[in-house]
């Protein structure tokens, strides 16, 4: 069972990894995104310094939503995903599984890389240690919530933007949660509050979830 | 053994077939026949249970499918009209990903690839694969599946004749080994094990 | 979850009499809704005295804020039917669930709306990053999400069961929304006007809202149970084109 | 001739207007994109005012690329881009056709929202005018551009985040035109310069581009 | 009159097939033939100019397709193994979009798609057409265009019997009217027309 759950991951890491470009491709698309901040916005280091936080995570937000579009979209077309509701075991776990292996493929590089940019917007190692780690407890969340949203539009043809458009209530407070912890740091207030919420939301939605996308998924394969 | 009651399905208020009963015991087959859009494919899922019947049960063993449902799937193997191949990877990653819970070994898998007349092109990206060469990647995977029941939609589309003589060959010793057999087809078969013919073309309302 | 559906042999004969019904009901709501909305703006506008701090530009408010009560009681209402649709199977309260979704729009883009016209009198500004502003807006998003849903699905079985799905999770999310945010404006001490700076009520002002408000309900019903209608009339035409089609 | 691209043209229209949801998901996605920034970053109008050019433009940009993933890699899947290779008239102008239906598409729309999102963001009359400017002549160089890139990626699998990657080069320069000019004019400074500038680089990309895309499609069709 | 001087096709520097001559005058068909991946699709891509040649010419009413690429195009109908259709677009609007170019009103529009059997489903989305539907539906382009070459590949696939019959037919009478046809299938055809069988597989090294 455990063995055959750790196959599956390994199938999903090896799919993931055939296509190294993807890795390259959402770490890109969020080194992009938080280059337009200073580009686009400003270039007055103090101001730069209090975007930061939100800067660098509505760029993990945007690089997420890019990434869920592949999430279930290409399984559908070319009929793996058929054959997935079809494995003997039970589909939350696999569906988990490949949730887990999306999360480690797409997010965890952004979360490894977001310290270099918290240092390139003048943050001080305190104020990038809590980025990290919000980072590190907040984008699985995302996945996870993506996940139901990209279930939901699988297959249609106008996903990108109605994802985002489905998605955008569930993330905000994650959103405020991460960028705001950091602006507390900022202020030297305590962050524990933020910390246990994200840490709730995140037990949360890796209980509710799989559940919740395995519906989904039922809904718009029928 | 499979048993259907009475299944019916219907599409946007239309009803596309129904009072459809058909009872399959080991060594039979099924060939379910019918006009383009008389509902084929739509049995054969509900069957899987990918599409939502109207009315009607399945029973596989005795026990309804629904609540029995892994039970049943791992008994299962469905071939769709799409051949579940990932375009990036080769066919031998291909297969082994599929089968990778069942653990077949190295030697095997070349095997049905050579099997299947791709053991050249064993490590070459599918997307390169023509038509046909897909679709016999895709039943390379009837050589190693352990399930009981079979369930094939159009197997044959693409396949050239050698191909089809091949598969021709392997549903039969499926169906000698007691396995159980469910196709779509427009072509006549030709099997000397009993296969019962289902036409949804009359109950097509 | 189960995958068997039960046939609702009895969708059309239920439907045809809501029909029946709806059609009674729409124009005495209808009717309501004006005469109230009349009523209502009459004492707001007329009766109400001016406002000392903000003059007349408070009268917004008695469009305003029925238009934002409703905007939230009407998404609760969608979710409520749409459970009832995923759950049960009931095709009607999926019919209602989506006739309602564009009446809740309306009023969440009129409550924006006209809060938008009297912030800027009230703050000086069309908008500002207010908890209570953003979650409206949010809600907006919210029933746009719904109704994009809903279109782009062509199946409309699927597209129902999806997005009823989908406000179910809404409405799960719509009280972390609303807190979040109101923490989050707690915390940035960014614009620190929020909507207090709402008149003390006259009893004439209470009254106004009052009738708005009954207004507003009457005008929902009476609208949704229209659309209600033109959509089994829909439904109909295709069960009806179905039929044909399988005569051959 | 001109008749065949006008229907052509139509065709285009009728497959987009055939899913208004779509330019309700470009506007949600703008609304989204640029709603994220307040919530993420900070309410403070005075900031925010500053922030405005920048962010609205930076959504822009988002959505425009969000929207290109989708300008080819349908219709290779569904095999219409063949049919297209194939028809009688000049290729080029075929795309040129298809490049402006896009455009009015999947941009317009955001060209005529912006004056509402400059309101939320506090922008007083004249600098949403050359907001709305700045976006009416870049957003075409945008997907001008961004076809190149979508031409050249449809084939592989990867998503928008790659073109992305490629285009940045060509995005920043535009991004940068168009919200100094907004910035400028809040300082009082002639905006002359941006305009001509924004100008050249729309006929430029008029002119280039459509070839460029044909031969991309070319290579990614062999 | 279409005209092949020894084509050679290369994937990869594999060699799939050389030397392929053949020439096709007005009112002739040709049959490609060969095992699966012989490489019949890449020859009708070369011909239709979507794939570049290794090496050789096709010349179309003596001039060759390349230099002259307009004029061969306005003469040609290519369908393949995607059959081209927007799967949110209705039948109908799917006929009239692929069509738009040559105008064809309305009656005869759904003339068409009575003649392929969609009538009914002429305002269905096509997505909703199963592989048979979406198949007729590509084919009922046949019925409109003007083309004097049509290049089909494996045009009877997911067809049923009634489908193929009146496919035959709508060929036999293409090729009557001094139309030519080029088309790949593993399927044995039977047309009065002349009608050369060109064998990839032979050259299949
Ligand atoms: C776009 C701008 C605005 C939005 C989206 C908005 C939203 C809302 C919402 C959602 C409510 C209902 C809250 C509830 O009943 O719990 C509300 C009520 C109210 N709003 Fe606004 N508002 C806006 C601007 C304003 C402005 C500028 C004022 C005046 C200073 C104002 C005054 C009020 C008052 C007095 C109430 C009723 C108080 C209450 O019921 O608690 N609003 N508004
Ligand atoms: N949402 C829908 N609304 C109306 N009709 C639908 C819908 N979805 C499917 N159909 C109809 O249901 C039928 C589906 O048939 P199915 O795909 O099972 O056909 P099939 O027997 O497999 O045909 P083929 O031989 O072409 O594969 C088609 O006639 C199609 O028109
Ligand atoms: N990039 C590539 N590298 C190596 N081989 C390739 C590449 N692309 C295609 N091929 C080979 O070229 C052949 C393509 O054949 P094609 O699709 O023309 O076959 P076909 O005759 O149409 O077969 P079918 O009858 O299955 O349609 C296949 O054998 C395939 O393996
Ligand atoms: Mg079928
Ligand atoms: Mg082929």
């Amino acid at each position: 069972m455990s063995r055959a759950l750790w196959i599956l991951f390994c199938r999903d890491m090896a799919l993931f990894m055939h296509r190294k470009q993807d890795v390259v491709t959402v770490l890109g698309f969020f080194l992009v995104a938080v280059a337009l901040f200073p580009l686009g916005i400003t270039s007055d280091p103090e101001m730069l310094r209090n975007m930061a936080p939100g800067a660098i995570w509505i760029a993990a937000l945007f690089s997420t939503v890019l990434a869920l579009d592949r999430l279930f979209s290409e399984d559908l077309a070319d009929g793996t995903l058929e054959q997935q509701m079809l494995s003997p075991l039970p589909i939350t776990l696999v569906l988990l599984v490949r949730l887990v292996a999306h999360w480690v493929i797409t997010s965890l590089p952004i979360v490894l890389l977001s310290p270099v940019m918290g240092l390139q917007f003048g943050l001080d190692i305190e104020e990038i240690w809590v980025l990290t780690l919000t980072l590190l407890m907040g984008t699985p969340v995302l996945v996870l919530l993506g996940a139901i949203g990209a279930a939901l539009t699988v297959g249609l043809k106008s996903s990108g933007g109605l994802v985002t458009l489905l998605l955008l209530p569930l993330y905000v407070p994650i959103l405020i949660l991460g960028s705001s912890a950091v602006s507390a740091v900022m202020l030297d207030m305590s962050v524990t509050a933020h910390f246990s919420l994200l840490g709730a939301a995140l037990a949360l939605s890796l209980a509710l979830s799989p559940y919740a996308v395995a519906t989904a998924l039922r809904i718009t394969l029928d | 053994m499979l048993s259907i009651e009475s299944l019916s399905a219907e599409r946007e208020d239309r009803l596309l077939f129904s009072g459809v009963s058909a009872t399959l015991s080991a060594g039979e087959g099924m060939h379910v026949i019918g006009r383009n859009g008389s509902g084929k494919t739509t049995l054969l899922r509900i069957i899987c249970g990918l599409t939502a019947q109207a009315s009607g049960h399945i029973s596989w063993n005795g026990e309804d499918v629904c609540s029995h449902r892994e039970a049943f799937l791992s008994d299962l193997l469905y071939l769709g009209h799409k051949n579940a191949n990932k375009t990036e990877l080769s066919c031998y990653e291909n297969l082994r990903l599929t089968m990778g819970l069942e653990m077949a070994s190295e030697e095997v898998l070349s095997e049905a690839l050579r099997n299947v007349g791709l053991g050249m092109m064993a490590h070459l990206p599918a997307r390169f694969l023509s038509e046909g060469q897909q679709r016999r990647l895709s039943m390379a995977r009837l050589l190693l599946s352990k399930a009981k029941l079979w369930v094939l939609d159009e197997p044959y589309t693409a396949l050239d004749y050698k191909a089809i003589d091949w598969l021709d060959q392997l549903l039969e010793k499926h169906m000698e080994n007691n396995g159980l057999l469910i196709l779509t087809s427009h072509q006549t078969l030709t099997f000397s094990s009993p296969v019962q013919e289902l036409d949804l073309g009359k109950q097509y309302v | 979850m189960s995958y068997k559906r039960k046939i609702p042999w009895k969708k059309y004969a239920s439907s045809t009499s809501f029909y029946a019904l709806a059609a009674r009901l729409v124009p005495i709501f209808m009717v309501a809704a004006i005469l109230l909305s009349i009523a209502g703006l009459y004492t707001g506008f007329i009766l109400a005295p001016i406002d000392y701090q903000q003059g007349n530009s408070y009268r917004i408010m008695f469009i305003h804020v029925p238009a934002a009560w409703m905007s939230m009681f009407i998404y609760l209402l969608l979710a409520a039917y749409s459970i009832i649709s995923l759950v049960w199977k009931v095709k009607l309260a999926d019919i209602m669930a989506y006739s309602l979704a564009p009446t809740g729009a309306m009023f969440a883009f009129v409550a924006l709306l006209t809060g938008a016209l009297w912030g800027r009198p009230t703050w000086g500004a069309y908008w500002v990053w207010d908890a209570r502003l953003t979650s409206e807006l949010l809600l907006l998003f919210l029933y746009l999400g719904y109704m994009g849903l809903y279109s782009a699905i062509p199946d409309r079985q699927r597209a129902s069961r999806a997005a009823s799905f989908l406000a179910v999770v809404g409405v799960v999310n719509v009280p972390i929304i609303y807190f979040s945010v109101i923490w989050w404006n707690t915390l940035h001490q960014g614009s620190t006007i929020t909507l207090t700076g709402s008149p003390t009520m006259t009893g004439d002002m209470l009254l106004a809202l009052l009738l708005m408000a009954l207004a507003c309900w009457a005008y929902t019903i009476a609208v949704s149970l229209r659309r209600a209608q033109a959509v089994i009339l829909e439904r109909k035409r295709l069960a009806l084109w179905a039929s044909q089609m399988s005569k051959r």
